[in-house]
């Protein structure tokens, strides 16, 4: 505790003198307040640690990271503290689209810019930002289904949906990209859908209790890797072959998907960037440098699958 | 006829019948839906089902319950231990990389003990209410979960220890013998030596056990430890069985269902008198519940709807008072 | 005055799984009488007044109140009717101050809310009525027993219109306690209301008493003018069986000075409990602490026990010394210790009566060399015997037994012991005339064959019966002590009264 | 001096309260401003208004663990009503009306089939969730011009300090709670009830009415907190809020009341909820802590709080004399012996 309470003053002092004369003078550090959802999950402790290893290994910038433990009261609540502390700009993964307007509207009253990451909010609050930098998580879903459609063709297909948490709005898009893609392909049927909460554990169970229930299951699409994995462990200990007997598809692009589509345990993994911190980072010099901004700035993201995959895993870092 | 009415009675009397009743109430309902729900083959040389699944699942829920029983018998609560689970099993995929078997199963049991002392130490030592007490450790022990798997899914692929969690014994899944040696032990505890009745005495009433010359503090914090330990034992299990070790996810709100496991088998949140056998039965209903609501089939969305009517359900069964108004003719003929 | 019936009840029976409790009870109340209600532990007085008042739901049977068939469901219903009850164990809420307990409920009001002006002012009014003087703002918690029994029958008579019942009050006062609630039941009797009087002290039954009915084995026994009631008789009616006076146990003669000391005490205090005390208890001596109420007899034997740590001071015992001494190992060393408060300290309510008995003696042999269940129920079944504690069997939880039956439960946790000191804090609260010399009879008996025994009572009369030698305590500090020739309760009382050793000072005592 | 126990665990508090506040105005530049301070009320509105509602719960003996989800619910309702256009004021009614019928439900089943509160307080927990959900998985929009003008009303306070309409009904709310605890016989047998349930009925309290009563207070309460909360989201989503009600009895705990029931003031969770704020606060501040190392100062920083809590408590405990008075009275009885 003491050697803490010790080192706190000097670290903070830097940043007290430049948050108090940050306003305009190109030689201060540039004070960047981000407020990120939590760290539900691997993917998200990867662009946390992007965007921490950006801002934090260049001397022109300082951050102040705030983890909202899930919570959007607590992105609230930090952006409110990044105002009063007169940050020069705001990232904010926002952990649901709705109820940022008030905050938001605070910050752009102190003249505070705000950038989006990885999720946006609802319609018709663009003004309140400069811009977004993400995914599209409908367009992952129909990605998913489009490796779906070319590689299956018309074998009459029974699908298991594991769903993320109910009511996150990746679980809401990805299942709606998804199903909307499939719509009018008749021989592909999604015949159980099941929340896993985003994790091994439970896509592992449900996956378990569908195979008891039903021989003839020919895709899995999971809505991150995660569940993937654990519904691989699932095929495998009933005797059967992921990747072969059942297809797996799953979207995030963790190193683990890409390690099992090279043991061949898993057939596609639809990426979803985390690695958002450089783009973030070049978003806020181009505004400052008075540079007019894509509302939407997409991330650099890939479908893999195959060879491709296997020659892409030594490069992951997440 | 009498006497059959007045045994029923009696039975009626012991606590675990309820949650048995609620248990078998499950089950049929299931035989009707779904009698392929019961279905048990034999695959690879083992067990293979519905059934099996249920047992194996609710392990880790088992193993923690039977810990959780003994806090709640002293009036305390420990919402600490999916974080310690968390924690456990960080600890043992962590070490496994580096280190043998043996000394990777010993950190991660002396994780959860150090863990339960640390409750213990907190409610019986400084006198912290039980449930900020813990939810101390529930906040930090995720963090240092995190910390120890610096934010990432840890995966093994060590053979032994994979055995724990996945491999078979006498066709069935380790993990349940694994389940059933807690419960002999604590079981053993609590029927062999006095730790059972000094605990139900320091949760009956305190004071008056303290004048009997139990050490009620002591007490306590044994009956924090095992439940620090019955945690890490469930991390372990848990750890094994998908192979990974996900600091954030890992027991996330697995103390509210270990809560609900204890209660169901009859045990009172108020303290004094605690059923194992019960809570054993209790957590076998959760985990069946769960497995019952994937086969059904039942949508994302209603799950917890479909959770929420089924608990009151049982526990108003439990309530003498409400079946006493379900069945207002038999109190007549009892009391005479 | 005039015979009228204010409450009657007929034919009142009621069932406890494996318990008869009341069969068919008769019990009449009049108008301005004070009627007692008589019998043995066990024998269903409490149980009466409760299926009376709406606690538990009789089985069947009417009560009448002016002639009008009323059932109560609850003591809230009762109470509107205008029967105020103070029930056996003291039942208030330790958490609120003494004022809240006498006036929750019923506040008086000023502009729609509390006025706690009025109800600080008017609760040490009615307790001033009753002679105790103390800060009502004080949770009551921080009261001894007597004091909330006391709080406990103010609320009640400020309650009552009409009828009052009182379950035991008297059992933990002292006489000058004991002497304001008569005259304040004598006023109220006066004034025509009538109220029902439970205790086991036959002295205060013929003193204030109109009437006694008596219950053995929940059945009536009959109903009898006070005045026209030996006191053998009304005893034989209660325990069944011919009674004769000569069995009042003599009192203890033996010489033990000669024996070396078990226990002693050098100085041993506690700050804001008790001033620094020297005690020593020889082996197989009978050493009784009197004093008034609040004087610190307790307190004395919590520092003894380790129940309080003592902050100055150290204690011998068996020529070891200890300087913090706690429960467990006070225990260990042979030392039991009824506690006065049986509710709070004593029994574990929800366990039966084999687990209540046996805590000690487990906790005394450690956790791990268990008594297998089956001796437990031997153990258990041996002190339910010798001490007729009233039970179905050993397996009943022990908050279903009636009060007196509970204390000889906590009696027998420490006879199971085989302890070499016995502190006693009030082991006869509650306890029926004949245990009760019975239980006198068992500490003359344990003495005898050397055990040590610490006796408290607010009957002096049963501790200088009792008792080799008596310390009289007053304001927390020891003030002398008497043995022999001097032991006499007036010569006790003028101690207490002047507050100093008016007879000198007995060989051992510092100051 | 007569300092009883509530007195201490409230004065102790405060005292922290001070030195958490003191160190975080140290360590950092700008911490020390009106509008870091009133940002604590304006983003914690909510949950001193539920954990209030909460306290009366625990000092009665139980505990609600539904306030979270009821407020999830509720925020959930107003927007779907908002959809079909309904009325500002007719949504405030309907979210109160909710409330207090969940949680007279909750009441109820307690008290008439005197199950455990946290079973049936469990079950409402996922009831209201499950609800929610089947309402809608999205989370919704709220764009209501009357709770549009509400939410960013501002109450300009010394300065250029300011506060939301918000702040005030929860400080209206507690205001009016302490009252109700203090000068109300309902709030009184709350207390009675929390020290000892079967004493109060011996006493004749309406124990069941009130036990009843108790957790509508609590539905109440968190009807209100809903909709406050509401106003300052704008949104009705149904994961809102997961895991707040620990966060309630947290503050209450914190801010001196007892889990087993019978003690503790109103005042309480006001100062918990302070407690956890300027901790939170003081996290924000700090700005570098990975996710992790911020879960586990949150944790430590509780720890040294209740820790100092309980020192400060059991050195006054043990200072503490017995009455005095008492042994002066009764010296003067003893002539007429
Ligand atoms: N709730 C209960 N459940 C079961 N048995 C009970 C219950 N209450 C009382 N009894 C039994 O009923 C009988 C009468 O008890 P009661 O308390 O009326 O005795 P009492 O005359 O008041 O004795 P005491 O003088 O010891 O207070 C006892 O045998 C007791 O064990
Ligand atoms: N925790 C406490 N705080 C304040 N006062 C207390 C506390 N405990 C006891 N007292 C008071 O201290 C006084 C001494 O109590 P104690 O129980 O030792 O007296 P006693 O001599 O045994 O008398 P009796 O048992 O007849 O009441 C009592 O008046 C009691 O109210
Ligand atoms: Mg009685
Ligand atoms: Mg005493």
């Amino acid at each position: 505790g003491k050697s803490e309470s010790k080192s706190e003053p000097a670290s903070a002092s830097p940043s007290a003198s430049a948050s108090t004369a940050n306003s305009g003078s190109g030689n201060k550090k540039l004070v960047i307040g981000f407020a990120q959802i939590g760290a539900e999950s691997g993917w998200r402790d990867a662009e946390t640690k992007s965007i921490k290893d950006t801002f934090g290994n260049d001397p022109a910038f300082e951050l102040k990271f705030s983890d909202a433990q899930q919570k959007q009261e607590n992105q609230i609540k930090a952006i409110r503290s990044f105002i009063t502390q007169k940050v020069d700009a705001i990232g904010l993964a926002p952990v649901v689209e709705t109820g940022w307007e008030s905050v938001l509207k605070e910050a752009k009253d102190a003249g505070i810019p705000v950038f989006l990451l990885d999720r946006g909010i609802s319609k018709g609050n663009e003004d309140l930002y400069v811009s977004f930098i993400g995914s599209d998580f409908i367009k992952e879903g129909q990605n998913a289904a489009q490796w779906m459609i070319d590689n299956l063709g018309d074998a009459p297909t029974n699908i298991v949906q594991l769903e993320g948490t109910v009511g996150a709005s990746a679980a809401n898009d990805r299942k709606k990209g998804f199903e909307d893609a499939i719509k009018d392909k008749a021989n592909f049927k999604i015949v159980y859908s099941q929340t896993g909460d985003f994790t091994r554990a439970k896509g592992k169970e449900v996956m378990e209790a569908y195979l008891k229930k039903d021989k003839n299951i020919q895709v899995v699409y999971a809505h991150n890797d995660d569940m993937a994995m654990g519904a691989i462990q699932a095929i495998e200990e009933a005797g059967l072959k992921p990747g072969t007997d059942i297809k797996i598809i799953s979207i995030d692009g963790i190193k683990d998907a890409f390690q099992a589509i090279k043991d061949g345990k898993s057939n596609v993994t639809v990426e979803c960037n985390p690695l958002l911190g450089p783009q973030l980072k070049q978003a806020i010099l181009d505004y400052k440098a008075g540079k007019t901004l894509d509302k939407w700035i997409k991330s650099n993201e890939d479908v893999f699958f195959g060879q491709k995959a296997i020659d892409a895993l030594p490069n992951r870092s997440y | 006829m009498g006497s059959l009415t007045a045994s029923a009675r009696k039975l009626a009397r012991h606590k675990i019948v309820w949650p048995v009743v609620a248990l078998l109430a499950l089950m049929l309902l299931n035989l009707i839906v779904m009698p392929e729900f019961f279905s048990v083959e034999v695959r690879d040389g083992r067990l293979y089902g519905n059934l099996i699944d249920i047992l194996k699942n609710a392990t880790p829920l088992t193993i923690i319950a039977i810990g959780m029983t003994l806090v709640i018998a002293v009036e305390g609560i420990d919402i600490s231990v999916g974080s310690v689970l968390a924690i456990s099993g960080a600890m043992a995929l962590f070490m496994l990389k580096d280190y043998p078997l043996w000394i990777v199963l010993l950190a991660a049991l002396g994780t959860g003990l150090l863990c339960g002392l640390w409750n213990g130490m907190l409610v019986s030592v400084i006198g912290i209410q039980p449930m900020v007490a813990t939810l101390i450790l529930l906040t930090v022990g995720r963090g240092i979960a995190q910390l120890i798997t610096n934010g990432q899914v840890l995966n093994t692929s060590d053979k032994a220890y994979s055995f724990i969690g996945k491999g078979q014994f006498l066709g069935l899944p380790f993990q349940i013998f694994i389940a059933a040696a807690v419960f002999l032990l604590v079981w053993l505890l609590k029927s062999k030596t006095a730790f059972g009745l000094f605990l139900e005495a320091a949760g009956g009433n305190k004071t008056a056990s303290a004048y009997a010359g139990v050490r009620p503090r002591f007490i306590l914090m044994t009956a924090y430890t095992i439940t620090g330990v019955c945690a890490a034992i469930a991390g372990i299990v848990y750890s094994s069985n998908y192979a990974s070790a996900d600091a954030n996810n890992a027991g996330l709100w697995l103390e509210l269902d270990a809560i609900l496991a204890v209660v169901i088998g009859g045990t009172s949140m108020r303290g004094g008198r605690f059923y194992l056998g019960g809570t054993v039965v209790g957590a076998l209903f959760i985990q069946s519940l769960t497995t019952t609501i994937y086969a059904m089939g039942i949508a994302p969305e209603s799950i917890l709807l479909v959770k929420a009517i089924v608990v009151i359900l049982v526990c108003l069964i439990q309530s003498d008072i409400f079946r006493g108004m379900l069945l207002p003719q038999r109190r007549k003929t009892v009391n005479p | 005055m005039g015979s009228a019936f204010i409450l009657q009840a007929r034919g009142i029976s009621k069932s406890f799984p494996g318990v008869k409790a009341l069969a068919n009870v008769d019990f009449g109340l009049r108008r301005g009488e004070i009627h007692a209600l008589m019998g043995e532990n066990g024998a269903g007085k409490s149980t009466l007044i409760k299926a009376l008042t709406g606690v538990h739901k009789k089985d069947s049977g009417t009560v009448l109140l002016n002639g009008r068939e009323i059932d109560p469901k609850s003591p809230q219903d009762a109470q509107r009717l205008g029967i105020s009850t103070v029930y056996q164990e003291v039942n208030l809420c330790a958490n609120l101050t003494v004022a809240e307990n006498i006036y929750i409920g019923r506040y008086p009001r000023k502009r729609g809310v509390i006025d706690w002006e009025a109800v600080n002012r008017g609760s040490e009014e009615l307790l001033g009525r009753l002679d105790i003087h103390i800060d009502v703002k004080l949770p009551l918690s921080y009261y001894s027993v007597a004091v909330q029994q006391m709080v406990a029958i103010a609320r009640a008579v400020d309650i009552s219109s009409g009828i009052l019942i009182l379950d035991e009050p008297t059992s933990s006062l002292d006489n000058n306690e004991v002497k304001q609630l008569f005259s304040v039941m004598r006023k109220l009797k006066s004034e025509g209301m009538g109220i029902v009087f439970v205790t086991h002290f036959l002295d205060q039954v013929y003193e204030v008493t109109d009437r006694i009915t008596v219950l053995r084995n929940g059945a009536l026994i009959g109903e009898f003018p006070t005045a026209e009631l030996p006191r053998t008789s009304l005893v034989s009616h209660m325990i069944g069986r011919e009674w004769r006076p000569e069995e009042e146990q003599g009192s203890r003669q033996k010489e033990i000075s000669a024996n070396e000391a078990f226990l002693t005490a050098r100085g041993l205090g506690r700050k804001g409990s008790v001033n620094p005390i020297d005690l020593e208890i020889r082996k197989g001596e009978v050493v009784g602490l009197a004093g008034l109420l609040g004087s610190g007899r307790t307190e004395v034997a919590k520092l003894l026990f380790g129940i309080d740590k003592s902050d100055e001071g150290h204690l011998v015992i068996d020529s070891e010394t200890f300087s913090d001494m706690y429960p467990q190992k006070a225990v260990q060393k042979g030392i039991g210790f009824t506690p006065e408060d049986r509710k709070v300290a004593g029994i574990v309510g929800e366990l039966s009566i084999r687990e209540n008995i046996v805590l000690a003696l487990q906790a005394r042999r450690g956790m791990f060399s268990f008594i297998p269940v089956r001796k437990q129920k031997e153990i258990a079944q041996k002190y339910i015997d010798l001490l007729r504690i009233k039970t179905p069997g050993t397996e009943q939880r022990i908050d279903n037994l009636s009060g007196g039956n509970q204390q000889k439960v906590i009696l027998a946790r420490w006879l199971s012991t085989e302890p070499r000191l016995l502190i006693l804090d009030e082991p006869t609260r509650g306890i029926d005339v004949g245990s009760k010399q019975e239980i006198r009879k068992l500490i003359l008996d344990l003495a005898a064959s050397g055990i040590s025994i610490l006796f408290i009572s607010a009957e002096l009369e049963e501790m200088v019966a009792c008792c080799d030698r008596i310390v009289v305590l007053r304001d927390r500090v020891h003030i002398g002590e008497v043995e022999g020739a001097d032991k006499k309760e007036n010569r006790i009382m003028q101690m207490i009264a002047e507050g100093v050793d008016v007879y000198g000072k007995p060989d051992g005592v510092g100051a | 001096m007569k300092i009883s126990q509530n007195n201490i665990i409230i004065l102790a508090t405060v005292l922290l309260l001070l030195l958490l506040y003191g160190t975080g105005a140290y360590l950092y530049n700008g911490f020390f401003s009106l509008q870091v301070f009133l940002n604590l009320f304006i983003d914690n509105a909510y949950l001193i208004i539920v954990a209030t509602g909460m306290a009366f719960v625990i000092i009665s003996g139980g505990i609600d663990l539904s306030v979270a989800s009821v407020v999830a619910l509720i925020s959930m309702v107003s927007a779907v009503m908002f959809q079909h256009g309904a009325n500002a004021y007719a949504v405030m009614a309907a979210s109160i009306a909710l409330g207090v019928a969940f949680g007279f439900c909750q009441g109820y089943l307690i008290q008439r089939f005197q199950l455990h509160p946290w079973i049936v307080t469990l079950s409402g927990m996922f009831l209201a969730r499950g609800i929610s959900y089947l309402i809608s998985t999205e989370s919704i929009v709220i764009s209501d011009d009357t709770y549009t003008a509400i939410s960013q009303y501002k109450i300009r306070i010394g300065g250029d300090g300011f506060i939301s309409i918000s702040v005030v009904i929860a400080l209206l709310v507690v205001v009016l709670a302490i009252g109700v605890a203090r000068y109300t016989s309902f709030g009184r047998s709350v207390y009675a009830l929390g020290g000892s349930e079967k004493s109060s009925l011996l006493m004749g309290l309406p124990v069941a009415r009130t036990t009843v009563l108790v957790y509508t207070v609590s539905g109440l309460f968190s009807a209100l907190g809903g909709i406050v909360f509401t106003f300052y989201m704008l949104s009705g989503y149904s994961l809102h809020l997961m895991g707040m009600e620990m966060d309630a009895i947290a503050s209450c705990v914190i801010g001196g009341i007892l889990l087993t029931g019978g003690f503790g003031y109103l005042i309480g969770p006001t100062l918990g909820v302070l407690a956890t704020g300027i901790i939170q606060t003081i996290i924000m501040f700090q700005g570098t802590l990975s996710s992790w190392w911020t879960k586990i100062v949150i944790g430590f920083l509780l720890f040294l709080f209740m820790a100092f809590q309980r020192m400060i408590v059991m050195r006054k405990e043990k200072t503490a004399a017995a009455p005095a008075n008492i042994q002066r009275k009764i010296a003067k009885k003893v002539v007429n012996l």
